[in-house]
């Protein structure tokens, strides 16, 4: 049987070929990354298992791609600024929206019912996404660069390396406004202790609205990154679940975590799917099937689990009686 | 009036469910019996554990009869005298049987007195042996022991604490239960031949009750009296062995021995424990009794919890919940009655019934009681139709302990608020010159023990029993009690005068707290009456009507125009009876301040100190019998809640009411 | 405290032969336990022993390491070094469900109780380990699925009427009070038959008449049931009055071991600790 | 108001632990089952019990299942569907390789059990991990399962299109699986399982297992230290919640779907599932019947809405507005009632018991 790498007609043994699968691995990464983090941010400051993220995503996605669509008269630039201003604007909003009608009145139940609040939203925003942009699928198109360049003998698409960079800037504007502002410190306080974040000054309903409309914001850059890529779909959604392998190994409250698990899980699948399928065809089993990929996250972030429940950033927690 | 009349009621004719007294005439007898024809039927039950523990009269029987016999190898003899004492619990039931078996006389002493109290009952019967419930109780008797020489042996059920006290008399009740199975176990007939020694007229047991002034004098009762009184009672009632009923009332008290123990006995029915004292409500509610007992005091804290709860419900359930009592009040008691009562009545009763009076009844755990006694004290006539009305069969009785309970009942179908019914069977009724109630019955007791000058003064040589209470009894043939006979005075062109008795028909409105009466030896009847401030407070409330204290609210004429009502409405029901139509309130004012214990008005257990009020309020007696007097004047050094002194002085108005003339007079009763 | 419970103790601490049998031979021997945490030494060489029959305290100043050795003892922390010898057998280290199984049970310093049961099925988890019946007869309620719920329910119902806790039976332990809450506690950890209970602080934040309860049920747990109750307790009076022996601790390490009067005299004990807290 | 409890007591504890100790439920739940077992047959229409009393049921056996996991234990798992599609695979592969004289209830439970064996593999981390991380590595049996099973043609038989039709199976004569079955005779043996694995579930609940999973659920610690094994009893209950929704899988490919197919068990149905459990009440068997109900019923109820005021709405405008509200309603639901359904169904059973006392 013939494997996938034969099928492209490459050799899979060749270390470009590696390279370049490891890259697009870590590019795909990266956009875990971006869901990853939204959830990360959330949990950081509410305790709240924000299951709607992925559709954020698509939700932000739809808004801007119609934005666009309603601002197409004018000059790109434009066009692009007040589709991306505007919508940050829908997401501030659907912030302030949630933490009046959901967050406030559940403030103190069980984090089940937290998290199943959550999947409502989610529900609840799928519906209305679609309701008002429609369920077709919209390409997006903003002029991110679709050109591949060649590192040695491995293709390397534009689009991936401008996510990157795009990835890597955002990560670095969080970093200062979590470091350098005042609201960031307090959203940092408020993840140790919610007394803490009290004392400081800040309401805990202004900080959970914060906090939901940076995850939006994540969710904004995030869906324009992969709307580009894939167009925007009701699929982004699904996509988005891939976030959740990446947190279970960069830990639910890391930062940094959730980066370094979004590279390691998204390299991780891309190179298994391709070397790991590839050898097990080989050596053991020749009727193995394929399309691991939906999988292979999972069963990898369960297994470092097994060996550090903390995952890679948490601290080792001691439990006492 | 007919003082010399008789009025009796003619024995019943016994029945065949009943066992015949003639035979089985001691309640060792009866056990035996029991154990035979209702072996497998429960006896008695109790709540512990979790759940209703269960025994059957069979093993009941094989229970005391161990006991008695281990009892017997500690040296209990013929006539010796066996104090009980502990709540109620099945075990403290049996001992009275086993005293009985062995031909000794149990003495049951209230568990909540103090070891003092206790003291007295102890010595003067000559205690040997004592049987007590708990650490508590042997602590009791621990500390008076040494004033009490006779005291042998104390026997107690519950271990816990007492399993490490050194003192050699004190003995487990398991262990005695244990030897007493062994010697059984050797000599089957030991118990069988003592039981067989029990007369008919021996002593059965000796209740102490309190005297109201003096020490307490114990009442030497024969299985006669107490198994007669109880026959007699069941018959009535039709009393049978399904029956089910709680014991929670005190073991010494008469009552719960009739209740509980003698006419258990003789019917076979089970009697249950209630787990402890403070689960009585939920024990109810479990079990449902199907014959129950309570003083007037718990119906109406039961009631009044009814209502409280009630205020909290939803407006929709609260109106529908006084509808249906409002029908209730009009028909409940007719229907109960067995009267005849329109269609629409009925089924509107009937909805009620399914959605508010059975519920209630269920949470009330009242759902299956046929017969409801009580008795004690006069029962607010509110109090008395509410549980009648939706259905519960409630009846007043009046008894002493001196006639082992019963001198009359309210028969079925002749219920009437004001009466404690006709005298029971075989039960003869006299009223003596003085107005005082006398009785004679089989439940005679036999004597006072070791008091032969008080036997001599309450019994007279034929047999008829002072009561001490002041009665008549009306055209219907129903007692009405209307006071302590030495209260009752006269006024002066003769007619009777029963303060209590017209006290007690104002306090019935919840919105007056205190009356006292006056009119011995005077023209007429006139009162001071202190107005409820919490009932009268929450009227005002609700009527925008502002006002700064007691005395600014007892002298608003719309408050003298309430009582006024309430004073009317009594006039009126004296009106109806012939005895005291004559004692009707002529004139009242409302007191500035309340009575007091503090300032000597009440005594400490919050009754009225008649003399001493007399006294301090001397110019308001006066202003009340001074015709022309619109208001009184009084000064009067008082004492606040905080305790500091001050004075009153007030004027206060002095209204007059209408008088009524007596029954078939010329009224008409407005329909209320 | 009740005057009848301190004489007992009394005659029992200054002559052990007062009370025939109630104390006996060594169970359990603490041997050389050194715990850290991280860095942090919580317990140093600290070696004792409990007797069979006896209640022996462990007292000291906050941090001293008392809770920690507890859960040594108990198997919910195992040490660096150090072993527990208990009935006839050393374990190095001790692990939860032998010590469960071998008789030891405990209550915690803050409750930890099943919070969505109710005291009778709180109290009931105490059984777990004496239930036998295969998933099977539990399943359809069968055989000893059946017959184990009945006769353990009548254990627990001693249990519940020992402790006069018949009113809260089929309340959500949730719901209760803390003082019921503690004394529910006690309930799951009797209804174990423990040889050895451990009681954490057993009358932490609890009032005066609260406090004099607890004190007799443990008492009676002790004298009726021949059960050793090893105690960390902060209120002195309690300790002094109910402890046939003391062991002292201080920053993890040994003060002083001993009766509650050689204990009070101990002059390392003045300085460091009774001095101080006897106010 | 209807109940009557007053001298209803009792006097052994066989009584008191009875699984209805109080005769008016009994009564009711007993009428339940009758009108289920023989009314709901003999006069419901065939929509009726085809497409709303069958899946109903079979969702309530796997919110049972999943109720048990999470309700009962405390552990949140995200993989139901991942188990159902279990036992629906291996149900299959037994059915159509099974000898002819075995009878039909065979495979399901053997696909119950294939499935409680899955559940035990993928509990094992539960050791390890806690909350949030344990519901999402749940997730990796979700994903991996109905992986496995659409890429091993074993499972199918090798069949072509790797969606065979379930097999037509018979009790008594009568067809109760595949798409021949009759309505009531699915209904029927549907019904069967759901009431054995309804008693079976109030009988573990109030048994041993059920209180250590109580045990660990509340304090896990606590349960420890007083003898409670926390891997078996979590693996016992992933076990026996992967043995409910195994059996709910295999019947949902045989008695409603007729088919084997993945896309009946994806990540929705897991979400479904999980949703059931909430807004029925966790740790309470009535109330995995009302959340089912309730969740299933919904979209249909929104669905006819417009119908019903006559209004024509495009059907992807219907669709969308069926997300919003069912999305809207859960979250509504879980601010008015948090503890769920079946709180409500207890709430009102007290107010039953006291009336007409408000409290």
């Amino acid at each position: 049987m013939e494997t996938f790498a034969n099928l492209l007609g490459v050799d899979p043994f060749s270390i470009w070929f590696f390279f370049e699968v490891l890259i697009g691995g870590l590019m795909a990464g990266v956009m875990y990354s971006l869901v990853a983090l939204g959830f990360v941010l959330i949990f950081k400051a509410s305790s709240v298992f924000n299951f709607a993220q992925g559709v954020m995503v698509l939700f932000a996605a739809l808004n801007f791609v119609g934005f666009l669509e309603v601002f197409s008269d004018l000059p790109v630039v434009l066009q692009v600024a007040l589709a991306f201003i505007v919508t940050m604007a829908v997401m501030i909003l659907l912030a302030l929206v949630v933490e009046r009608v959901v967050l406030r009145p559940l403030v103190n139940q069980a984090h089940i019912s937290l998290f199943m609040a959550t999947i409502g939203i989610a529900i609840f925003l799928e519906g209305f996404g679609e309701l008002i942009w429609g369920s077709n699928i919209k390409p997006l198109d903003i002029g991110i660069p679709d050109d591949v360049t060649f590192v040695g003998d491995a293709m390397i698409q534009d689009s991936d390396l401008f996510a990157a960079i795009v990835a890597s800037i955002l990560v670095v504007t969080l970093a200062l406004f979590f470091h350098y502002t005042r609201i960031g410190r307090a959203l940092r306080a408020v993840a140790d202790d919610h007394q803490a974040a009290l004392s400081i000054g800040i309401p805990l309903n202004h900080i959970w609205i914060i906090v939901w409309s940076v995850a939006g914001f994540v969710a904004l850059v995030a869906g324009i990154m992969w709307g580009s890529k894939l167009g925007v779909q009701f699929s982004l959604s699904i996509l988005a679940l891939k976030a959740l392998p990446v947190l279970i190994l960069g830990g639910f409250t890391s930062i940094p975590g959730a980066i370094v698990g979004g590279l390691i899980i998204g390299a991780g699948e891309k190179l298994a799917e391709i070397f790991l399928v590839d050898a097990i065809q080989t050596y053991i089993y020749s009727g193995f099937p394929a399309a691991i990929e939906e999988w292979f996250a999972y069963i990898l972030a369960l297994g470092f689990l097994v060996f550090r429940p903390q995952g890679l950033f948490g601290e080792k927690i001691i439990e006492r009686v | 009036m007919t003082g010399s009349q008789t009025y009796s009621a003619a024995a019943m004719p016994p029945s065949a469910d009943l066992p015949n007294l003639d035979i089985y005439d001691t309640f060792p007898k009866l056990l035996r019996y029991n154990a035979q024809r209702h072996g497998t039927r429960p006896s008695m039950r109790e709540k512990s554990y979790g759940i209703w523990q269960s025994y059957t009269w069979a093993e009941v029987k094989d229970e005391v009869f161990r006991f008695a016999a281990g009892m017997k190898e500690l040296g209990v003899e013929r006539g010796d005298k066996i104090a009980i004492i502990g709540d109620n619990r099945p075990r403290m039931y049996w001992t009275i049987c086993v005293a009985q078996c062995l031909g000794a006389i149990p003495v049951p002493v209230y568990q909540d007195s103090v070891a003092a109290e206790i003291h007295y009952p102890l010595e003067h019967a000559e205690v040997r042996f004592a049987v007590v419930e708990d650490q508590e109780q042997v602590d009791k008797l621990l500390s008076i022991k040494d004033r009490l020489p006779k005291l042998e042996t104390i026997i107690y059920d519950e271990p816990r604490g007492v399993r490490d006290y050194p003192q050699p008399f004190l003995h487990h009740y398991d262990v005695v239960v244990a030897r007493g199975a062994e010697l059984l176990a050797q000599d089957p007939s030991l118990i069988d031949d003592e039981v067989d020694k029990g007369q008919h007229d021996d002593i059965s047991i000796i209740p102490y009750t309190s005297g109201t002034t003096g020490n307490p004098k114990g009442v030497s009762l024969s299985f006669r009296n107490v198994m007669r009184a109880a026959y007699n009672g069941a018959i009535f009632e039709g009393l049978r062995s399904t029956d089910e009923s709680l014991a929670y009332l005190p073991i010494a008290w008469i009552g719960d021995h009739i209740f509980s123990y003698g006419q258990a006995f003789i019917c076979g029915f089970c009697v249950a424990c209630p787990e402890n004292s403070e689960t009585v409500l939920t024990d109810l509610r479990e079990l449902g009794p199907t014959y129950f007992f309570a003083p007037p005091r718990i119906f109406e804290n039961i009631l009044t919890t009814v209502m409280i709860r009630m205020e909290d419900a939803g407006t929709l359930k609260r109106k529908m919940f006084h509808f249906f009592m409002d029908h209730a009040r009009k028909v409940g008691v007719k229907i109960l009655d067995g009267k005849s009562v329109g269609l629409v009545d009925r089924l509107t009763y009937g909805l009620g019934e399914l959605l508010v009076f059975g519920p209630l009844k269920n949470v009330l755990g009242l759902t299956r009681v046929r017969i409801g006694y009580t008795a004690g004290e006069a029962i607010g006539p509110d109090i008395f139709s509410f549980y009648r009305s939706i259905g519960v069969n409630l009846k007043q009785l009046y008894g002493s302990t001196e006639a082992a309970v019963f001198i009359t009942i309210q028969p079925n179908g002749e219920i009437y608020d004001d009466t404690v019914g006709t005298p029971a069977p075989e039960v003869e009724l006299r009223i003596a010159e003085s107005g005082e109630v006398m009785f004679r019955s089989p439940g005679v007791f036999v004597e006072y023990f070791k008091n032969p000058e008080a036997t001599k003064s309450a019994k007279t040589e034929d047999g008829w029993v002072h009561t001490g209470d002041a009665g008549f009894v009306d055209d219907r043939g129903h007692l009405k009690i209307i006071d302590r006979a030495k209260d009752v005075g006269k006024l002066n062109n003769g007619t009777l005068f029963a303060p209590k008795y017209i006290e007690n028909k104002l306090k019935f409105f919840p919105n007056i707290k205190e009356v006292v009466a006056f009119g011995h030896e005077r023209d007429y009847c006139a009162c001071f009456i202190n107005i409820d401030l919490e009932a009268v407070g929450s009227w005002a409330e609700r009527n925008n009507l502002s006002y700064a204290s007691y005395q600014d609210l007892s002298s608003r004429k719309e408050v003298y125009e309430i009582v006024r009502a309430h004073v009317e409405k009594v006039n009126r029901d004296l009106s109806q009876e012939e005895m005291v139509a004559g004692s009707q309130i002529k004139r009242f004012l409302l007191l500035p301040k309340m009575l007091d214990a503090d300032d000597g008005e009440l005594t400490r257990t919050s009754k009225v100190r008649r003399g001493f009020i007399a006294e301090k309020y001397q110019p308001l007696i006066d202003a009340l019998y001074d015709p022309n007097a619109k208001t009184g004047t009084i000064k009067s050094e008082i004492t606040f809640e905080d305790g500091r002194k001050g004075m009153l002085d007030a004027t206060v108005d002095i209204v007059d009411v209408e008088q009524f003339t007596s029954a078939g007079g010329g009224f008409k009763a407005a329909a209320e | 405290m009740n005057d009848t419970a301190s004489t007992a103790r009394d005659s029992a601490s200054t002559d052990p032969g007062g009370k025939p049998g109630r104390i006996g031979d060594v169970i359990l021997r603490v041997e050389n336990i050194t715990m850290r945490f991280g860095g942090v030494k919580a317990i140093s060489d600290v070696s004792f022993d409990i007797r069979k029959g006896e209640v022996r305290s462990i007292i000291g100043p906050n941090g001293a390491g008392k809770s920690s050795m507890l859960n040594v003892v108990n198997g919910f922390y195992q040490p660096q070094e150090g072993s527990i010898w208990y009935n006839g057998k050393t374990y190095s280290p001790m692990r939860p469900h032998d010590a469960a199984s071998n008789g030891i049970a405990r209550t915690f310093q803050n409750i930890a109780l099943f919070k969505g049961m109710t005291t009778l099925d709180n109290i009931m988890t105490g059984r777990i380990l004496k239930q036998k019946a295969s998933l099977l007869e539990q399943a359809f309620y069968i055989g000893r699925g059946r017959s184990e719920e009945l006769e353990h329910r009548e254990f627990v119902e001693e249990v519940i009427d020992f402790l006069e806790i018949q009113a809260i039976r089929k309340t959500p332990v949730g719901r209760l009070p803390y003082g019921l809450q503690k004394r529910v506690e006690l309930g799951r950890a009797l209804a174990a038959q423990p040889t050895l209970l451990l009681l954490d602080e057993p009358m932490a934040g609890m009032n005066l008449e609260e406090k004099e309860d607890m004190s007799r049920f443990i008492i009676d747990v002790n004298e009726h049931f021949g059960t050793t109750i090893a105690l960390i307790e902060h209120d002195m009076g309690v300790v002094m009055d109910l402890s046939d022996r003391v062991v002292v601790l201080d920053h993890g390490s040994l003060l002083a071991d001993g009766t509650p009067d050689e204990v009070r005299k101990n002059q390392a004990v003045i300085d460091a600790y009774l001095g101080v807290a006897h106010d | 108001m209807f109940y009557r409890e007053a001298g209803q007591f009792k006097t052994s504890y066989a009584a008191d632990q009875q699984m209805l100790p109080i005769p008016m439920d009994r009564y009711f739940v007993i009428g339940v089952v009758l009108v289920a077992a023989i009314l709901i047959p003999a006069f419901g229409s065939q929509y009726w019990i085809e497409s709303i009393m069958v899946p109903v049921l079979i969702l309530s056996i796997a919110a049972m299942g999943l109720n048990i996991l999470t309700g009962y234990a405390g552990q949140l798992s995200l993989g139901t569907g991942g188990f159902m599609a279990a036992g629906a695979y291996m149900s299959y592969k037994v059915a159509t390789n099974m000898p002819d004289f075995l009878p039909v209830w065979i495979p399901v439970l053997v696909g119950g059990l294939f499935a409680a064996a899955v559940g035990i593999a993928f509990g094992l981390p539960s050791l390890r991990i806690k909350g949030f991380y344990l519901a999402v590595a749940t997730l990796a049996a979700q994903f991996f399962l109905l992986w496995l099973f659409q890429s091993i043609p074993w499972f199918v038989n090798n069949s072509v299109s790797g969606v065979p039709s379930a097999p037509p199976t018979t009790i008594l004569g009568y067809h109760v699986t595949g798409a021949q079955a009759i309505p009531e005779a699915k209904y029927l043996f549907v019904l069967t399982f759901v009431v054995i694995l309804a008693i079976i579930a109030r009988n573990m609940a109030r048994s041993r297992v059920g209180r250590s999973w109580m045990a660990i659920r509340d304090m896990d610690i606590a349960a420890e230290l007083i003898g409670i094994r926390p891997l078996q009893t979590k693996l016992s209950a992933f076990a026996i919640s992967s043995f409910y929704c195994g059996v709910a899988g295999a019947l949902w490919s045989f008695c409603y779907i007729n088919t084997v197919e993945p896309t009946a068990f994806d990540i929705g149905r897991s979400f479904d599932v999980l949703f059931m459990v909430i807004i029925g009440g966790l740790g309470s068997v009535l109330g995995a019947f009302l959340g089912a109900a309730f969740i299933f019923l919904l979209p249909i109820f929104l669905n006819n809405v417009p119908g019903w005021f006559g209004l024509e709405i495009a059907t992807d405008i219907v669709a969308h507005l069926e997300f919003m509200i069912f999305g809207a309603a859960i979250i509504f639901f879980l601010i008015v009632e948090p503890h769920g359904l079946a709180r409500l169904w207890q709430i009102a059973k007290e107010k039953l018991r006291l009336w007409p006392f408000p409290h």
